[in-house]
């Protein structure tokens, strides 16, 4: 779930164009760094390139796995909202349509005995009757 | 004044939907005046209510109520059968009765502009206004079915003629569907007017002594001359009354609703089926997943502010509806469903928020968002203690004033446009910057963002549901993915409509995307004002709810407790 | 024993008639009509209509308030009975037959209106209602119900066009053989009981002696004629083509009047049928009547949905309707004789209401195909909202009489489900409840063509408002009165009797 | 002295012809006559019951139906012969102006 909230946010931060720019101001730690310059000196032989490696592997790992798998489960929501939408029109609202088409379908086979014609009228009244009979008495 | 409020309140719009249509035709634009004066009457009587309510509490927990005999029919076998005027404010209602004054003043406000066949549109609006507040302040059953099948007319009136294009379609939708919602209710009704009986009307139609003023003893009285037979069947009074029909004693023993009966049908009792017909009836209204394809439809058609209305007012009828009607009376049922009741919760919440997420068109993409909050209100229902009802509560109401600051907005795209499709803007921040940052505020207050009236509602209702012992523990879980979608669907709205580099779909639309006008915003500030301010100060609302919500649980536990009494006696 | 002699008879005869004086005056008036039209010669005049007019009122006004009590219930050697049922049959015929006499009378170029047939037949249609309700003798029922169909065959001739004689014809074909079944299970229910008279002990235990089988076939005649009569299925068959045909003021009474006394025909024989007088007609009330009335619901609902034609859509709402007739009175035996009465006198109030506001649309509009009445409500408004709120009516839902009427008989359903745990009869009572939602959606096109569709085109010559708008009006007023105080409404009807 | 069986069978075969010439016959007296023809059967019945249980009823039942008959007979003919005048047959198939 989590990653999905990731997911949602990687999308929109990606896909949007003007990104935030970050701005370091030059504060304590800064002249503090400049002060110690060997320090700085010495971090940037050998800490420095280490952790460059390793941030370039946290990034590759970072934008092509995590971050593919969370596309990957952001764009898995969205097409599950597709489908769930697909679902919503044409099976639920499609169940209530369905119904009351059924409706209409039955009304005109309801309807359409007014041939006309007394006789057969009457066979049919007749012949519901006993039908209705039959079905009291197997009852 | 104070005694008669209520009924000002139901019958101002009423009596202004008479000098509505009896305008001359020549003076129809007066129309609008005569709502816009008679809600805002409203308005301001509902702004007494709030103040009248503060002070008091009366001991049935009814703050103010006006109680008049309606009409007694002498049926023979079926007994008597009456029913009352009875209308009053409680905890429960309370919120509703405030936020539908304030919704349907904005209603007016924001139907301003419409220029066809207005004084039927006014008339319709005001029997509408009428119909909603006697929905939420009647406490005799028959008497809220009466305003609440009234309320449908008018509705598919509004919706059928100054609707879009499809309106012919979505109105008759929205009343077949609501229809068979309230033909459930009805079959419960009838049923409640077989199985019980007011014990006071009973007393003073047979003639029992009144030994003390106390109307509790006095109907305990009566209940045991009922028991022991001495007040024979068809000389009950049956009447819906709402504050007595919770009470188990007032259901006859071994009639088709009371706890003693065993007869099952497909396997529920007759007590669950009924508790079950409510829910479906209510669920249709709020509308509870898979029972709310009506909604998006309706939301689509109807001009914006019956959208306004229809989400700010009429949804919340189903959950109070639940409040009031289904948990009170069937708490045994209640009990046993709550958790089902908490799933088509989280399903209407996740189900609502996914289909909003694959939305094209703006206002479909509100109304889905709607059926998603509305989840919670069901959610925080069945949870059944203090958090999760007052959270319901609070939901109800803040999604009251949230969902019609977005129509309105989405009101305000359509307006300029007369097109919704979120995929034909891009960039709209560069042209109307005001109206970008309204919209943001108003999604971020949708999406339940801490500050924000929603967030509390939320927070309340997911605490709710946690602590109950009737909603498992993985279900608010899941509710709580329903509120990540919603920052996903609100957000990436936000992102492809109002950010970036201006894209339209017509290029003539350029001139006509102008940013609000004093008009819009005296419609959206307010609204912002309050969800900001209810999301600041939530004990100004839980302060009026508290007693009744208190009220209902500790009915609902203590009814519970003595007809699972009564049945294993 | 002594000997009963023709004198003694006669003697009885004679001192029982006053009580028969509203049937009296009923047929005082057709001789009047029948007379003052061979003195006119035949000649076509209003005249007959006042005469009728004037006669019935007399009739319902001594009816209400000064009609005698007779010392027993029965009156004539049991044939004919003299209880609420009968005065209220007596009445609701009566008010129907003056609500089709005015609507006649008023303003109208066709010919039928001022001949003296046309009240001649409609008094004749009248007093087989009339008798009919009251009848508590087989042979009082036949009688009865041949008076109704006659008067009915000939009446449905009465625009004297090859549509309606055609249809008459049928009609007539229908009901013969209706009562040649009828008459036919009455002479073996003759001779296994040795009488025709239901009250007479002799003739239930008669009819307990006989196996359950022969006990159902003998019952099968009376259902018929019944169902026929009320244009239940599966003999309702007759009715589509008779409505279509015959003249619209007897359209609007033939869905009434012998629907609501035929119903009461079948009250009556639930007051007298028990499971301990006959199992095997019992089971007709169980199981067979509320089958029919399931049926019924069904072909008179979903058939109207497809109607495109206002007057063919009310021809199978009255067959649904008549669903809920027999429902009340199917019910109101054990739990309440109220929801019956109740429903009658609504339905007899919006259904002359719905027939006369569809009239006055047709007569404006010119044609009763509801998709040709687009954009008419906003030209006739005041009809047009009339008629919404008797479709509102019909549909049974508040604020109007029909919710009561339809909420009292679906409770008095419920209450003998719940004594009675009949399947059938729930089964009735929820189709009842939930054919509301389709007759939501037909009655509702007439209101949707009105309201929501718009026409260019008008040719309206509206001015004043029309004698009979103002008798709708009255109608509409007294279903919403009827719901905001029903208590008033079941006060007037117990009062009369 | 005939059995009263014998005459009920007599009843019971008259009203079946009477059925069996309503519906199946073109011609509108000729139905018209399997009507009587089914009214008669009955009348025999109660006729015959009525000499069984030496009671008057039935008499008197079959005495009304006797002249309720004639009337149906009149008005049917009456009926018939207006429809003949409009159509020009009596073949009841040919009638048929008035359907769906």
């Amino acid at each position: 779930m989590a990653l999905s909230v990731l997911g949602v946010a990687a999308v929109l931060f990606r896909k949007r164009p003007g990104r935030a720019k970050v701005e370091t101001s030059p504060g304590i730690l800064a002249r503090l760094s400049y002060q110690a310059l060997f320090l700085d000196l010495f971090y940037q032989k050998t800490v420095v390139p280490f952790s460059v490696q390793v941030g370039k592997a946290t990034n590759w790992l970072d934008s092509r796995a995590w971050d593919g798998l969370v596309h990957l489960l952001s764009k898995g929501q969205v097409v599950g909202a597709q489908l769930v939408q697909f679902a919503d029109r044409y099976l639920v609202d499609g169940l209530v349509n369905g119904v009351a088409k059924l409706a209409k379908r039955v009304g005109h086979w309801l309807s359409t005995p007014r041939s006309g014609q007394i006789q057969t009228y009457l066979i049919r009244a007749l012949a519901v009757t006993v039908l209705v009979l039959a079905i009291l008495i197997l009852w | 004044m104070e005694d008669k409020l209520l009924s000002y309140l139901i019958f101002i719009p009423l009596i202004a939907a008479a000098l509505v249509v009896f305008l001359p035709s020549k003076q129809a634009q007066f129309a609008r005046w005569v709502a816009l004066v008679a809600t805002s009457l409203n308005l301001w009587l509902g702004a007494g209510l709030y103040f009248l309510f503060q002070g008091a509490e009366d001991t049935d927990g009814l703050a103010l109520f006006e109680k008049q005999a309606w009409f007694t029919l002498d049926l023979g076998g079926l007994g008597q059968w009456s029913a009352d005027y009875f209308v009053g404010v409680d905890g429960i209602s309370i919120t509703m009765v405030l936020l539908s004054v304030l919704i349907m003043w904005v209603g007016v406000i924001a139907s301003w502009k419409v220029q066809t066949k207005t004084r039927g549109y006014f008339a319709l609006y005001l029997l509408l206004t009428s119909s909603v507040l006697g929905s939420f302040l009647a406490l005799d059953l028959l008497l809220f079915y009466l305003f609440f099948e009234f309320m449908l007319l008018p509705m598919y009136f509004l919706i059928g003629i100054w609707g879009g294009k499809r309106r012919e379609y979505a109105s008759i939708k929205f009343f077949l569907y609501t229809l068979v919602g309230s033909l459930f209710i009805l079959a419960v009704i009838i049923g409640l007017y077989a199985s019980t009986y007011h014990p006071e009307a009973t007393g003073e139609y047979v003639g029992v002594e009144r030994t003390t003023d106390d109307a509790l003893s006095y109907a305990r009285s009566v209940q045991e001359d009922v028991e022991t037979g001495m007040i024979a069947q068809d000389q009950l009074v049956r009447k819906l009354d709402l504050t007595q029909l919770p009470d188990p004693r007032n259901t006859l023993v071994d009639s088709v609703l009371s706890i003693t009966n065993h007869a099952h049908w497909l396997g529920w009792s007759l007590r669950g089926l009924a508790f079950l017909l409510l829910l479906i009836g209510f669920g249709i209204k709020l509308p509870m997943v898979p029972l709310h394809t009506w909604l998006p439809d309706a939301h689509v058609e109807a001009s914006t502010p019956i959208s306004v209305v229809l989400a700010g007012v009429l949804l919340k009828i189903g959950g109070y509806g639940l409040l009031r009607i289904a948990y009170p009376i069937f708490p045994d049922a209640a009990v046993s469903f709550s958790t089902w009741v908490a799933g088509f919760g989280v399903l209407s919440i996740v189900y609502g928020a996914y289909t909003a997420l694959a939305q094209t068109d703006l206002k479909k993409l509100i109304a889905y968002s709607s059926v998603s909050h509305m989840g919670f209100v069901l959610l925080g229902i069945a949870a059944l203690n203090t958090e999760g009802v007052s959270g319901a509560i609070y939901q109800m109401f803040s999604h009251g004033f949230i969902s019609p600051l977005l129509f309105l907005l989405a009101g305000v795209l359509y307006d300029r446009t007369h097109n919704r499709n979120i995929a034909d803007y891009r960039g709209l921040g560069q042209v109307m910057p005001k109206y970008t940052a309204v919209i943001g505020v108003a999604f971020f207050a949708s999406l339940g963002l801490p500050g924000f009236s929603g967030f509390i509602a939320e927070l309340f209702v997911l605490i709710g549901a946690f602590s109950s012992e009737f909603v498992p523990t993985w279900m608010p879980f899941v509710a709580l993915l329903g509120i990540v979608l919603g920052a996903g669907y609100y957000l990436w709205t936000l992102q492809r409509m109002f950010f970036g580099p201006l894209q339209l779909r017509q290029s003539s639309w350029r001139e006509s995307l102008t940013d609000l006008t004093p008009r819009e915003y005296l419609l959206t500030l307010p609204l912002v004002i309050a969800a900001l301010l209810f999301g600041l100060f939530p004990q100004w609302v839980l302060n009026l709810t508290n007693g009744g919500v208190s009220r209902l649980i500790e009915g609902v536990t203590n009814n519970q407790a003595l007809l699972q009494l009564l049945e294993n006696l | 024993m002594r000997e009963v002699t023709i004198t003694d008879r006669l003697s009885s005869i004679s001192e029982q008639l006053p009580y028969l004086l509203p049937e009296g005056l009923v047929a005082i008036t057709l001789l009047a009509v029948v007379l003052a039209n061979v003195i006119l010669k035949g000649k076509d005049h209003r005249v007959y209509g006042w005469i009728t007019l004037v006669g019935l009122l007399i009739a319902i006004g001594y009816l209400c308030f000064f009609s005698l009590t007779p010392p027993s219930s029965t009156l004539f050697f049991g044939l004919i009975q003299w209880d609420q049922h009968s005065q209220y049959v007596k009445v609701i015929a009566l008010l129907g037959t003056i609500l089709t006499t005015l609507w006649s009378l008023s303003a109208s170029n066709e010919k039928f209106r001022s001949k003296g047939e046309y009240y001649v037949l409609v008094l004749g249609l009248l007093l087989g209602a009339m008798f009919l309700g009251a009848s508590s003798h087989l042979l009082m029922v036949y009688l009865a119900l041949e008076t109704l169909s006659l008067s009915g065959y000939l009446a449905t001739h009465l625009k004297e066009d090859k549509r309606s004689a055609e249809s008459s014809m049928k009609y007539l074909l229908f009901g013969a053989v209706s009562s040649g079944v009828l008459l036919y299970s009455l002479s073996w229910v003759y001779g296994v009981t040795g009488t025709l008279n239901p009250l007479s002990p002799t003739f239930w235990s008669q009819l307990n002696g006989l196996p359950l089988l022969a006990q159902i076939v003998l019952g099968l005649g009376v259902t018929f004629a019944i169902a026929f009569k009320i244009s239940a299925a599966p003999a309702h068959l007759w009715a589509p083509d008779v409505y279509e045909t015959a003249p619209l003021p007897l359209v609007a009474f033939f869905s009434v009047v012998p629907k609501i006394a035929a119903a009461t025909l079948l009250l009556r024989l639930g007051l007298v049928v028990s499971p301990e007088t006959a199992p095997g007609l019992n089971s007709y009330w169980g199981t067979l009547w509320p089958a029919i009335i399931v049926a019924t619901l069904l072909v008179g609902n979903l058939a109207a949905l497809l109607q495109g034609k206002a007057m063919r859509l009310m021809t199978y709402s009255s067959i649904a309707h008549s669903g809920f007739l027999l429902l009340a009175a199917l019910a109101a035996p054990w739990a309440s004789v109220d929801a019956f009465r109740i429903y009658g006198l609504v339905y007899l109030i919006m259904n002359f209401a719905a027939f006369g506001l569809i009239q006055q649309l047709h007569q404006h509009t010119g044609t009763d195909r509801i998709s040709q009445w687009k954009g008419w409500g906003q030209q006739l408004p005041y009809p047009a909202i009339l008629l919404l709120v008797v479709m509102i009516a019909l549909v049974g839902l508040p604020p109007t009489a029909g919710f009561i009427a339809k909420l009292i008989t679906l409770s008095a359903v419920f209450d003998v489900y719940s004594h009675t745990e009949s399947v059938w009869m729930a089964w009735a009572g929820g189709i009842g409840l939930f054919s509301t939602v389709v007759a939501l959606f037909y009655y509702l096109k007439i209101p949707y063509f009105l309201f929501f569709k718009k026409n260019e085109i008008f040719a309206t010559n509206h001015s004043r408002i029309s004698y009979r708008e103002v008798l709708v009006s009255v109608l509409t007023l007294l279903l919403l009165i009827g719901f905001f105080r029903s208590d008033l409404m079941l006060e007037a009807l117990n009062r009369l009797f | 002295m005939v059995p009263t069986s014998h005459v009920l069978f007599l009843g019971a075969a008259l009203f079946c012809l009477g059925l069996a010439i309503i519906l199946t016959k073109k011609n509108t007296i000729v139905v018209l006559m399997g009507v009587e023809l089914m009214l008669n059967a009955a009348n025999l019945n109660f006729i015959a019951f009525a000499r069984m249980h030496e009671s008057l009823e039935g008499q008197i039942m079959s005495l009304f139906v006797i002249v309720l008959a004639a009337a149906e007979a009149a008005v049917g003919l009456a009926l018939v012969l207006r429809v003949y005048q409009y159509f020009k047959t009596a073949d009841i198939d040919r009638i048929n102006s008035v359907r769906e």
